[in-house]
């Protein structure tokens, strides 16, 4: 398969299936057919790329056939192609969970077009080698989010959602402002362009570009949620219905702090020596506040939502400590933590609609009537607290590794006693919802709620399953996928791969 | 090796389904696991009493030195035989405990996991696969104690239990990795060979330190320890299994396992005697304050722990012999005991020690096998733990430096023992009683003979085991040059004497013990007590994190955004000063001068605009200057050359109106909300934020450079694009993929508003 | 005009921030569509200003005379007014269904889902 | 805003701003104006229709295609069948007294298709290169020239489909909003 389509079909095929969701008009169950072909599809050409990646090198394709820097330009390195491989996983787990997890109207309007956007949002964000242009598709990310958010409308929808729209419409103003900046600085917008000038003569303009790179470290910070930007998350991301949420949850802060990795290791490398402490204070107050917030918490979701705070703290560390191995580390971990969130925040949903609530006052006894899923999640929570040898132990280790070596024992230190601290919360909702017993004054349970049947539980179950699976192999049979975000890390670090890929077609 | 791991493995998951189809039953291919693990082993001895080790080794991620290393050698074989024989004793016994419950599977599995974690531990040799498999026995435990999940304690202790050891985990984990950093090794035996001279690294210490800490919380050292009597809310066959005579041994075999390269630290000689004598002295003057059968084994165990970690400290030949000795002697006789107390809480109901009595008719063979159990407690010859004691007073003799400390505490807790065999087996089964415990129902063989056995063991296991020992401390201390026997005998000389005396006194510690002020014990009793700090700081921790949390996150909009404005502003302004980017505004003053009269007259509109818009309360005033603004932007867009995007700002702007005119406009009037309390610091952050943008646009515009896209766009536009409106060439052609993007927000924007405006979901919208 | 327009920008940015800040959610929208209008005008400014021709190649040539305007900050331009006016559209339209739904146009009504 | 001078001048300005729009449309290669511009006039010209005369009439005028046929009697030949129903439709007469009922089709062109409809458009505007093994959005335009139009490409086909999304795009908040 050429290049020029294989790069384009992770874009293409979500749109060309939300066209024809929207054509179709509001038969949601022609819309759920159409939408799995496409989730299948889309997983397909991510892996090809993925593998074709792994086997040839980073390749590029210049969408108008325009040479690099006056065209846009597609490139795959491993980085972007491991972040998509997974979320088109998650993209075909969440569509499974759709069919009996979510409405029949949020089905009916919207949910798949927009779900598909989203991804092909996610797709120009993973390869796009253009800076505006990635700020294009983190729009098309973005009012998706707003839209799925708020689908449904919801009292507390609607306010969670007013806080996300407010705090990341200002994220994009300053992220538009910091390109304008960047074009004049550089007349350029090429990110490998950009590479280059930064290395020949970044230091002559280097002042400037540290201030840019505030422009993006608070606007991309905003939309990874680190330390004191991440205050839109907890706000918002209980509030939809989990078929919305999980997506959400597991993937697009990940987004976030992808292009934060991308941009400070390709582009704002001239000033390393004030912004990785800063970084690195950066991280471990993130991982600590979110941790802390997941503790105070009483309801199943707001616990997984505090928790992606401290974990995005973990994948920022990486970048912190900016060793190859620290940086393979938080690759690890963003693929890791995109699968494991997701699981646990379906695990949560099938709880939900099995006993009617996610709080974790009202839940109890899922260990004894459910002991399947107490086991799915027992795993992925484990595996979230980076239990040996879970998949968040490999993350886990590579970071502490990395960090050991690199001499920042504190930055260690703490992302251990946060690592303790998951356990604590992951093992606190193991113990009211799994293992307490009901308490008596719940147990009736509304009329009106709708009975699951057991075609019904099955649907609910498969998702989490294929992403069991998906974990265990992971951790099981780690080694590959350790040995990619390895070579994803040299990628990141040594640029002139990427630069040649792009500028030497 | 492996393959046994892994085998153990499958039949642990197996088990739910084993019991699903096999009923009670299920005990039978579980029990015959642990056989074939011993088989394996016994069958190894002859060749590692030869010298042999056996190693075994898969890749697994090896490019992060995580390989699954496996090493037989006399210390690991020594914990394996305990390990897996022991195993064979407690899935017995767990038939006769355990009952019908339809739990039965999931508590063999997690039994038979625990096994196989405990085996990995003690036969790996990379350091990862032990921290993988010590972990794991963590998790485990944490689900065994937590089995009775209904009761609220359980979840408790299994709780804390957890937490405790997953903290020394942690400890543990970073203290390997700094190991394997500072001696570039990533093996047992790789470091005893050549990794030795990690000794003057800088990490040594803090490995070290970090090592230690880990080992501790899992063998309940002080202050670590209160974990484990919590544990007892487990059924007893974990206790006896798990919390006495192997999981607890873990923190040992890892400390004993690491004494050569660290022995020869001062802070690790002086650590080790000193955690483990005030553990083993607290732990016995604790147990004798218990009523509850388990809680008094508990505590005891505590006890022979830190004699255990005491003695390692010491380092020296018969200390490390008295070790194993004792190592075992304990989780021989302790596994025996609390198989005992399991069986009469079975038959009678009950743990309290003063309502148990006179059982010895009734129930003969447990009485049996807790005498047996008892004359090992006790030290009393011919059995295991005589030996041990022997060892262990020899060691202190010979040892000047902690002489007066290891003699105390040997001598207090042996005290101690003494008193408790005697309660144990004497007061309970065999004194008269005018007042008889009823039993429910008598005793099964499954519950009996388990035991019973295990009691024999301890009895006779000196001869049995003695090259086994020998070889195995061997392999803790290498250098050590070691005769063939245990115990030199020296007829009756100061150690014989010495063991009369603990016997002796122990035996007026019992006769005392009815008039100690004996009633169950509560965290109460000591209000400073690790157990009552564990709480505090639980609880502190909650409370403190939901006020922290509760500040910070407070659900008010306005608060993130000054907080997300201010860390944009103050990381801008510090940037700015300390690169000293200052402007030079005077050089361009001489723009103003062909500055139009329109500019000036648009920016004065624009201005006032605003400033009206700041003061204005009618909400279609602020609609229609919104729109003047609006326009005035296209009117700069239009001096500036730029026709498509003025006309494209026009119509937007006219949408705009548009929408917010049919939208808002019509809404009810609403109060008038003030802003006046907080309103000048607001008005400050503002003003910081605009002049950041502005200070930051003219720093920009200073520096900018002239772009090689519009050279080749003016070239190209019409040539090779065919277009000669470079913008419009550039949206479609150029970029057409920016445009593309662009449009997929406009369209996701249609289907979200018709979506937000037209879906009214059921009540609640759950999920 | 090159100088001054960082100065409008600035207050632009000001006033937009303010109303951001304010409780009442009519300034919220507001301060959003302003918030909106500066970046673009940032972006339009600091990508260069030209007093010169249009960024249109003249009939009568094949490539662009010197001067023209830079075409790149314009179609840059014009793609984030586009993309910010589906943006507060969707904004507005939410809004308006927070009044509804709420019946208040108080911003510090909305603190209770968290 | 429903008077009857403005929905007048509305009724009557409507076309001009349509051809206008198209125009504006396709000259945008080479002068001010494109897809945007002109979808965003276009469907200014409906915003003010829609002003005017409410989202019922707008949407009944300008996107609705109503289809009018019977069921062939035996006694009709095709030509004769063919010529009736066409008269039916185009000039809407319908001889009532006929023996045979009139039925209809009514296809109401929603917003929401003009977008999917532009999205496509635009997509595929770019496929047609993957097909000649070009990258993605590569451009092949027609040989010669059109007459007002100017050369034709896959551009234009892409401004198409902006021009078409952008019009549904508006015409969809408008609809909407005018109903709330």
């Amino acid at each position: 398969m050429s290049h020029n389509l294989l790069l384009v079909l992770p874009l293409l095929l979500p749109l060309l299936g939300a066209v024809a969701c929207l054509l179709v008009g509001q038969r949601a169950k022609v819309q759920a057919i159409l939408a799995g072909v496409v989730q299948a599809a889309w997983l397909a050409s991510a892996s090809v790329i993925l593998y074709e990646v792994s086997q040839n090198g980073i390749f590029a394709t210049r969408i108008g056939n325009w040479p690099a820097p006056f065209g846009i330009t597609f490139v795959a390195d491993l980085f972007g192609a491991l972040i998509l491989t997974s979320a088109a996983v998650v993209g075909l787990a969440v569509w499974l969970f759709s069919l009996q997890g979510l409405d029949f109207e949020r089905k009916r309007i919207g949910y798949y077009p927009l779900l598909l956007l989203l991804q092909m949002g996610v797709s120009g964000a993973c390869l796009t080698g253009d800076i505006f242009n990635l700020y294009v598709w983190f729009e098309v990310l973005l009012i998706c989010c707003f839209a799925l958010l708020s689908l449904g409308g919801t009292r507390a929808q609607l306010e969670g959602t007013l806080k996300y729209v407010t705090i990341n419409l200002i994220a994009s103003g300053l992220l538009l402002t910091g390109i304008g900046v960047i074009y004049s600085l550089f007349g350029s917008l090429n990110m490998a362009v950009l590479a280059q000038q930064v290395r020949q003569h970044g230091h002559q303009s280097m002042p400037l570009l540290s201030l840019t790179s505030i422009f993006f470290l608070t606007g991309f910070g905003i939309k990874s949620a680190i330390f004191p930007l991440f205050f839109w998350l907890p706000a918002s991301y209980h509030t939809p219905p989990i078929a919305i949420s999980a997506f959400i949850a597991g993937l697009i802060s990940k987004v976030g702090i992808y292009t934060l990795i991308r941009l400070f290791t390709l582009l704002f490398v001239s000033d390393l020596d004030f912004m990785l402490p800063l970084l690195l204070v950066l991280s471990g107050l993130t991982m600590v506040v979110g941790v802390v917030g997941a503790a105070a918490q009483t309801d199943f979701r707001k616990i997984l939502s505090f928790h992606i705070i401290s974990q995005i703290g973990y994948m920022l560390m990486g970048l912190a400590i900016y060793t190859p191995l620290a940086l393979a580390g938080s690759v690890f971990f963003i693929v890791h933590n995109i699968l494991v969130k997701t699981n646990l925040f379906l695990v949560s949903g099938v709880v939900a609609r099995l006993h009617h609530s996610f709080s974790l006052k009202k839940l109890g006894e899922v260990y004894c009537r459910q002991p399947m899923l107490a086991l799915l999640f027992l795993v992925s929570a484990l595996a979230l607290a980076g239990m040996p040898p879970l998949s968040g132990f490999w993350g886990k280790f590579m970071l502490a590794k990395g960090g050991f070596e690199a001499g920042n024992y504190t930055i260690v230190g703490v992302s251990l006693f946060v690592s303790l601290a998951t356990l604590f919360s992951m093992t606190k909702i193991w113990n009211e919802v799994f293992w307490k017993n009901k308490p008596a004054s719940e147990l009736p349970i509304p009329e009106s709620a709708p009975k699951a049947t057991v075609p019904t539980v099955w649907l609910l179950y498969t998702p989490v399953v294929l992403l069991f699976i998906a974990i265990l192999f992971i951790s099981v049979y780690a080694e590959p996928l350790i040995g990619l975000a390895q070579q994803a890390a040299n990628q990141l670090l040594y640029t002139k791969a990427y630069t040649d890929a792009v500028l030497n077609q | 090796m492996v393959y046994l791991l892994l085998t153990g493995f499958l039949v642990a998951f197996a088990a739910p389904l084993l019991h699903h189809w096999l009923g009670r039953r299920v005990f039978v291919p579980l029990t015959l696991l642990p056989l074939i693990f011993s088989a394996y082993f016994i069958w190894q001895v002859p060749g590692v009493l030869a010298g042999e080790t056996v190693t075994q080794s898969i890749s697994w991620v090896p490019s992060l030195g995580v390989q699954l290393q496996f090493r037989l050698d006399g210390l690991s074989l020594l914990f394996a035989l305990l390990v897996s024989v022991f195993g064979v004793l407690i899935m017995l016994y767990s038939r006769g405990y355990m009952g019908e419950t339809p739990l039965l599977g999931r508590f063999y599995m997690y039994l038979t996991l625990f096994m196989v974690a405990m085996l990995g531990i003690v036969i790996s040799d990379n350091f990862f696969c032990l921290f993988l498999f010590w972990e794991l026995t963590s998790i485990t435990s944490y689900l065994l104690i937590g089995f009775h999940q209904h009761k609220s304690e359980s979840r408790t202790a299994a709780w804390q239990a957890l937490l405790v050891t997953g903290a020394g985990g942690l400890a543990l984990f970073a203290g390997l990795l700094l190991l394997g950093q500072a001696s570039g090794e990533i093996t047992f035996s790789g470091m005893m060979q050549s990794g030795m001279d990690i000794r003057g690294s800088s990490l040594y210490l803090p490995a070290m330190v970090l090592v230690m800490l880990g080992c501790f919380t899992k063998s309940a050292q002080f202050p670590f320890h209160f974990w484990l009597p919590n544990a007892m809310a487990a059924p007893t066959p974990v206790s006896a299994y798990l919390h006495s005579a192997t999981m607890v041994k873990a923190g040992i075999y890892l400390l004993a396992r690491l004494s050569p390269v660290f022995n020869s630290a001062e802070i690790w000689q002086f650590t080790l005697p000193l955690v483990g004598g005030i553990t083993a002295v607290m732990g016995a003057a604790l147990a004798l304050k218990h009523t509850d059968l388990k809680a008094v084994l508990a505590y005891t165990t505590i006890s022979a722990l830190g004699l255990l970690v005491m003695l390692l400290g010491i380092g020296t030949d018969e200390a490390t012999k008295a070790a194993l000795v004792f190592l075992v002697a304990h989780a021989l006789y302790k596994g025996t005991l609390f198989m005992v107390a399991g069986t009469l809480d079975h038959c009678t109901g009950t743990r309290q020690l003063p309502l148990l009595k006179g059982l010895g008719r009734r129930l003969p063979w447990v009485g049996a096998a807790a005498t047996l159990a008892a004359y090992s407690m006790a030290g009393v010859y011919p059995s295991l733990g005589f030996v041990g004691k022997e060892l262990l007073y020899e060691s202190a003799l010979h040892n000047n430096g902690t002489l007066g400390l290891v003699l105390g505490v040997a001598l207090l807790a042996g005290m101690v023992f003494v008193a408790i065999a005697l309660v144990l087996s004497f007061r309970i089964f065999w004194r008269k009683s005018s007042h008889p415990i009823a039993l429910q129902h008598a005793a099964s063989p499954y519950l009996f003979l388990p035991p019973l056995l295990l009691g024999l063991a301890s009895l006779a296991g000196v001869s049995a085991t003695t090259p086994l020992l020998l070889q195995a401390s061997l392999s803790i201390a290498p250098e050590l040059h070691t005769s063939g026997k245990l115990v030199e005998s020296q007829g009756f000389s100061l150690v014989v004497q010495l063991s009369a005396l603990t016997t002796l006194l122990g035996l007026i510690l019992y006769l005392f013990t009815p008039r100690l002020h004996l009633r169950p014990f509560t965290t109460q009793d000591f209000p400073f007590g690790p157990d009552s700090l564990y709480h505090l700081l639980f609880s502190n921790f909650l409370s403190g994190s939901k006020r922290f949390i509760h500040t910070l996150q407070d659900g008010y909009l306005r608060h993130y955004l000054v907080y997300l404005l201010l860390f944009f502003c103050g990381l801008s302004c510090y940037v700015l000063w300390r690169d000293a980017l200052v402007l030079h505004l005077g050089d361009r003053f001489y723009m103003l001068q062909s500055l139009r009269l329109y500019e000036v007259v648009l920016f004065i509109l624009v201005v006032s605009a605003l400033l009206l818009l700041l003061n204005t309360r009618s909400r279609l005033t602020s609609i229609v200057v919104m729109g003047l603004v609006g326009y005035s932007a296209a009117l700069f867009y239009i001096l500036f050359g730029a026709p498509d995007v003025a006309a494209t700002q026009l119509l937007i702007e006219t949408l705009t109106v548009v929408i917010f005119v049919l939208l808002l406009h019509k809404l009810p009037a609403f109060s008038y909300l003030s802003h006046q309390v907080f309103k000048l610091w607001y008005v400050f952050v503002a003003v910081l934020f605009g002049s950041v943008m502005t200070y930051v646009l003219l720093l920009v515009q200073e520096n900018a450079v002239s772009s090689d896209l519009k050279d080749f766009y003016g070239e190209a536009s019409y040539l090779q694009a065919h277009g000669r409106n470079m913008v419009n060439v550039i949206l479609v052609d150029f970029r057409g993929l920016d445009t593309l993007g662009e449009i997929t927000v406009l369209a996701v924007a249609a289907v979200g508003v018709y979506a937000l405006l037209r879906l009214k979901p059921q009540k609640g919208g759950k999920p | 005009m090159e100088l001054l327009l960082p100065f409008l920008i600035g207050i632009l940015f000001s006033v937009s921030i303010y109303f951001i800040l304010h409780r009442h959610l009519f300034k919220l929208i507001m301060g959003l569509i302003l918030f909106g209008l500066a970046t673009n005008i940032f972006l339009f400014v600091v990508g260069g200003l030209t007093n010169g021709d249009v960024a249109i190649i003249k009939k009568t040539h094949e490539v662009a005379v010197v001067p023209y305007a830079d075409p790149v900050p314009q179609a840059l331009l014009l793609t984030a007014i586009v993309i910010g006016f589906g943006l507060q559209a969707f904004a507005i339209v939410l809004i308006r269904k927070v009044y509804q739904s709420f019946k208040s146009n108080n911003l510090d009504d909305l603190h209770k889902a968290e | 805003m429903k008077t009857i001078i403005f929905s007048t001048a509305i009724r009557l300005l409507t076309p001009v701003f349509l051809l206008f729009s198209v125009y504006i449309l396709f000259r945008g290669h080479n002068h001010p104006g494109g897809g945007f511009i002109g979808g965003l006039i276009c469907s200014i010209a409906f915003v003010f229709h829609v002003l005017a005369h409410g989202p019922g009439v707008t949407s009944r005028v300008f996107f609705s295609v109503v289809l009018y046929y019977y069921s062939r009697p035996k006694s009709h030949s095709y030509t004769r069948y063919a010529l009736r129903v066409l008269r039916a439709n185009f000039r809407n007469k319908r001889d009532t007294d006929e023996p045979h009922k009139w039925s209809f089709v009514f296809l109401r062109i929603r917003p929401l298709y003009l977008v999917a409809t532009g999205l496509l458009l635009a997509a595929s505007s770019g496929i047609v290169s993957l097909l000649g093994q070009k990258p993605f959005m590569t451009s092949y335009w027609l040989k010669f020239e059109l007459p007002v139009i100017g050369s034709i490409g896959t551009p234009s086909l892409f401004d198409l489909g902006v021009y078409l999304l952008v019009l549904g795009v508006v015409l969809q908040f408008i609809f909407i909003m005018s109903k709330e």
